[in-house]
């Protein structure tokens, strides 16, 4: 008996429960010649906004230990050339395509769904009200529950396609921002986004990043992530899908243990491209070894504390 | 470009601090060519955790090797230089653009300086290849820092020590002020090392006009494309990828 | 000339800016022997409580990517052992004694200091309202201004000593914590606390800490202590201790440039009991060289973003 | 206790995946002594970030160096398996409570279960020095897990394998169980091995009225007493330190 993979997000079917991070797996084709995208669960594409942007002041990458710290900012192409340029290549592709969204305004995330809508070939959409590399707009978004809520419901109101909010871990409760997003009828949340961090110069007497702060993921992260999708998966009844620090099938478990119902590998796959892929057939053999039929079976063989 | 595990065939000291690391090139992998540049995994663990960048200095189509000049300067490179002979490397490349050629007809002025020196070693002994002239110049701080072994010194290469230990004393940009009226448009100019002789040598190029083509570092995750983050100021404004559309650019596209 | 050292926190002077951290130090005594105590700036015992407490279930530890997840709980000998038992030992120290309070009332944390004021040799208080691994307890008051506000208030009544508050990073706005700490009077703010994280092991298929969740330290949480020490810096008037994943001088010379008066040594005291005494030396190595006399002055040669 | 830096003077392979560790022991530092433990940072990076604790196998007082058996288990102890001849180790120690001595007149009976072995045989060739009656059981799963050398069987120990590939057939608590009616009063057990065995061994005490010391193991953050995180259940309700008041305890004073 070979194990049944697959997802049930919102009304459609993800092939497989790992999927690669938004910002970290550009629109695809860049790592096309090293791994076969085929075999990955779904493709979270770099955020995608009404207009095109730079994005942050350079450098905008530290290392930290066992993790890095981002200012990428939003840099996009904008929804415009994403639908000419990027996604005909994306769309060739077997697995689930889900852009993620983001804007500085109510307005602005709806524009870009409604754009977005146009396109048979996406999957679904990530709502990215957590990044903490934009001053005015995601974040201000992200850690209040009335504002996800109400966000959530209008572009709920825009698309029947799956529609996953992506929470921030930089709030006192986690389940609140989830909750709001489920209350506003998302039919999944993912989490962790990166949490707030600095690194200085001691030469220079400046933080490394000419922002000041940015977002730090990585390994460092994933007990964070783990303990909030834990939590999450308990305080919501939609899938929960677990993102932070997963380099190996065991990081990957941990998630899916805790609760969640499919992951995100990101910062792992810098570090080694065929991680994805890996990860899955990790879980593959795992779920053989333990004799374990589905993600489901897998969340009700974990003993809760 | 191609993942793949290499085995290495030798890791040489060259000078105080450098080291020439030689690989195996997998056959099935693209080939290396001067200016592309390679990721590797420095460690199963994650310290550190991002792979490291580097620029090809030769590659040996009959033994199948490519080889690389590298500093020891943290925690990377510092691993890289205990790694020894038949240990195994995870690398990912070719990587990037190469230096373009010159047009027919010109000949190519090459500066280098540190850690410059192995891709702008390996176009030089590429252009000589193609029969095109090729001056060379190489600045360091002091002459310990001057790779051992007697290539350099025999391929005519002009040797700059900021000290004055060995050959011309200043930077390589002092060099080339002192040669500036002897060249003109029919040069391109080639240069990789420190960001402030990139500039000198791009105001040079300006001056004397002539092309001029740097290869830049920047500090990055994914190495290929997808993640902006070793984003360079581009001439227009907004940003270009060092991974992607460079590391090697014509200086005019860049912001000084 | 040689630096000043010094640091005013309330009424009294730290004789220099490095300490060893709550909970990872004892009181003191257990590391007499591997490092010279009168080389500190201060020590800043584990929580005392009004009763002893047996602490949480065991295993307590495990280890996480640079970092480690503990679940220690306030095990501690209770106010009045700590009187009898730990203080006399304590005080003949020649650096300050901060004697880290905790509580599950208002009523308690006023007891325990009530207590404590009887003992001349106590230096001053750092108030730990933010215990990740206290159910019903430090945590509630922790993420609450205003009941942070109250309780410093009812403290600050007791008292003249140095009063310091520890934060907690798993907040959305740390610097409204900060500031309700500073209006209810407190002298000093310390920050971070432990980051919510868990392990789960995937052979056993439950979380390796009986807790389910435990407390993130070490150099894994870094980034997240500076950004924190960073923000809340800018927000109150009163001097910050900065803690988070300090193993070298160069991250405590992080914290400082990022506005902390002073910094703790946690986890790092583990990995190697020299670590506080060698991070002191760097920092006035760093000064030399860079020729700053005073932690004002390094304050002052930091580019703000 | 002294932290100091070790030099280690070799490190040898005793049977599949367990070591034999021999390094030099401050002079100013107290000597080991059975039962009691030290720590080793056995990286220089955060991974892994916490130093290890092992018990000593043994002490060398003309020569000054000290010895500890380990196995190959996890990141820490492969680093450790990788050091060589000449390296050197950041070690904290002595750490804990050593084994104590037998009454006057009474026989020890010795339980070593895998990497328990390090501190009984240090035990052993104590007790034996003080000419105290000495016989000790081995256990472990297979023959391949028994050390190389012959210092175990010119000892006299009774080895027992799971699989009955060597010696007795069961594990050292089945040996135990096949020898009880031998063993009373007068005999005073030590033990240090898996839990499981240390159980067997408390409750073979219990009944044939003879006391019982094992040595247990715990995840430790400080080592030193300080953290309370290496904390193992008392009898009487509560804790106690694995580190401070243990390693070594009276079994009885645990709950099991
Ligand atoms: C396209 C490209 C080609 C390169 N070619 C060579 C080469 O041929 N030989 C050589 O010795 N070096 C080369 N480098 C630089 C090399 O990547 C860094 O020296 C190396 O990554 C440092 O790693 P570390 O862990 O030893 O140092 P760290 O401790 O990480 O840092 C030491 C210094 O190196 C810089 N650095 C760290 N990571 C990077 C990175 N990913 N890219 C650029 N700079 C970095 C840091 O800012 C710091 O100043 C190249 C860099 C790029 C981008
Ligand atoms: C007082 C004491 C004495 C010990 N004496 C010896 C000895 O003589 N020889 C020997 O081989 N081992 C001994 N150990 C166990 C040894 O400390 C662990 O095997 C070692 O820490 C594993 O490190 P690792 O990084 O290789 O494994 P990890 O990858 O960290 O873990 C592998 C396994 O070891 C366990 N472990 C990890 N850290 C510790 C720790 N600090 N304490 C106990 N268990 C741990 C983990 O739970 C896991 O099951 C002793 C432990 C204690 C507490
Ligand atoms: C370089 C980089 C860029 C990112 N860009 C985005 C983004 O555009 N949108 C988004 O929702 N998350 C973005 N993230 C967050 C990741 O999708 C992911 O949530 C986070 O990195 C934690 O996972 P990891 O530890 O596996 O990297 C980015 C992360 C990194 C490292
Ligand atoms: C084992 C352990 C026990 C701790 N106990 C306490 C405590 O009793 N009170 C407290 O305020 N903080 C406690 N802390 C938090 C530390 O004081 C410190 O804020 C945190 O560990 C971050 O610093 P570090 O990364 O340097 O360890 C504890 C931390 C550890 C690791
Ligand atoms: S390093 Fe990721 S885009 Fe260049
Ligand atoms: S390991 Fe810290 S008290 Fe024992």
């Amino acid at each position: 008996m070979s194990m049944d993979l697959r997802i049930k997000i919102g009304n459609k079917i993800l092939p497989n429960p790992v999927g690669v991070a938004s910002g970290t797996f550009g629109y695809g084709g860049e790592y096309e010649k090293l791994i076969d995208l085929a075999k990955l669960g779904a493709i979270y594409t770099k955020a995608v906004t009404l207009e095109p942007r730079e994005g942050n002041e350079i450098p905008r990458i530290v290392e930290t230990p066992s993790g890095i710290l981002n200012s990428i900012g939003l840099a996009n192409v904008g929804v415009t050339r994403f639908l000419s340029e990027k996604l005909p290549a994306l769309a060739k592709l077997p697995c689930a395509v889900v852009a993620n969204v983001a804007g500085a305004t109510e307005a602005e995330y709806m524009a870009v769904v409604e754009r977005l809508e146009s396109a048979a070939q996406l999957w679904g959409y990530e709502i990215n009200v957590s990044c903490p590399n934009v001053k005015h707009g995601g974040m201000a978004f992200g850690t209040d529950p009335q504002q996800i809520e109400r966000l959530t419901k209008k572009i709920r109101a825009l698309t029947k396609r799956p529609l996953i909010v992506k929470c921030t871990p930089n709030v006192t409760d986690i389940t609140v921002i989830a909750k709001a997003a489920e209350a506003g009828g998302a039919d999944a949340v993912s989490c962790i986004n990166t949490l707030v961090g600095m690194v200085i110069d001691t030469a220079a007497k400046r933080p490394v990043l000419p922002a000041g702060t940015g977002g730090l993921s990585g390994p460092a992260v994933r007990p964070v992530g783990v303990a909030m999708t834990y939590r999450v998966s308990r305080a919501v009844s939609i899938p929960v899908i677990g993102i932070g620090g997963i380099m190996t099938a065991d990081d990957a478990i941990q998630y899916l243990l805790a609760g969640a119902s499919a992951v995100q590998v990101g910062t792992g796959t810098f570090v080694d491209p065929s991680i994805p892929v890996k990860v899955l057939e990790g879980i593959v053999e795992y779920c053989k070894i333990e004799k374990i039929a589905s993600i489901k079976e897998l969340h009700s063989r974990f003993s809760q504390p | 470009m191609k993942q793949f595990s290499a085995t290495i065939r030798g890791n040489y000291p060259l000078s105080t601090g450098f080291f020439e690391l030689e690989f195996t090139w997998d056959k099935a992998a693209p080939l290396p060519e001067p200016g592309r540049f390679f990721t590797v995994r420095v460690s199963d663990n994650t310290i550190p955790l991002l792979r490291r960048p580097f620029a090809f200095s030769a590659f040996d189509g009959n033994e199948g090797t490519a080889s690389m000049i590298f500093q020891k300067r943290g925690h990377g490179t510092g691993l890289l230089s205990a790694k020894h002979k038949g240990d195994t490397l995870d690398i990912i490349g070719p990587l990037g653009q190469p230096f373009p050629m010159p047009d027919k007809g010109k000949k190519a002025l090459l500066v280098a300086g540190g850690i410059g020196l192995g891709p702008i070693a390996f176009l030089a002994q590429t252009l000589r290849k193609e029969k095109i002239p090729v001056s060379m110049v190489f600045g360091c701080r002091t002459a310990s820092l001057i790779p051992s072994g007697d290539s350099l010194a025999a391929s005519g290469t002009v040797i700059c020590t900021d000290d004055g230990s060995r050959g011309f004393k200043g930077t390589a940009g002092d060099y080339l002020k002192s040669i500036e009226r002897s060249v003109g448009s029919g040069t391109v100019v080639y240069a990789c090392g420190p960001q402030p002789m990139l500039k000198t040598c791009h105001e040079f190029a300006g001056r004397r006009g002539c092309a001029c083509f740097v290869s830049v570092e920047q500090i990055m995750a994914c190495g290929v494309g997808a993640c902006m983050g070793c984003a360079v100021k581009s001439a227009g404004g907004g940003y270009k990828r060092a991974c992607t559309e460079g590391p090697v650019f014509n200086s005019r596209e860049l912001q000084w």
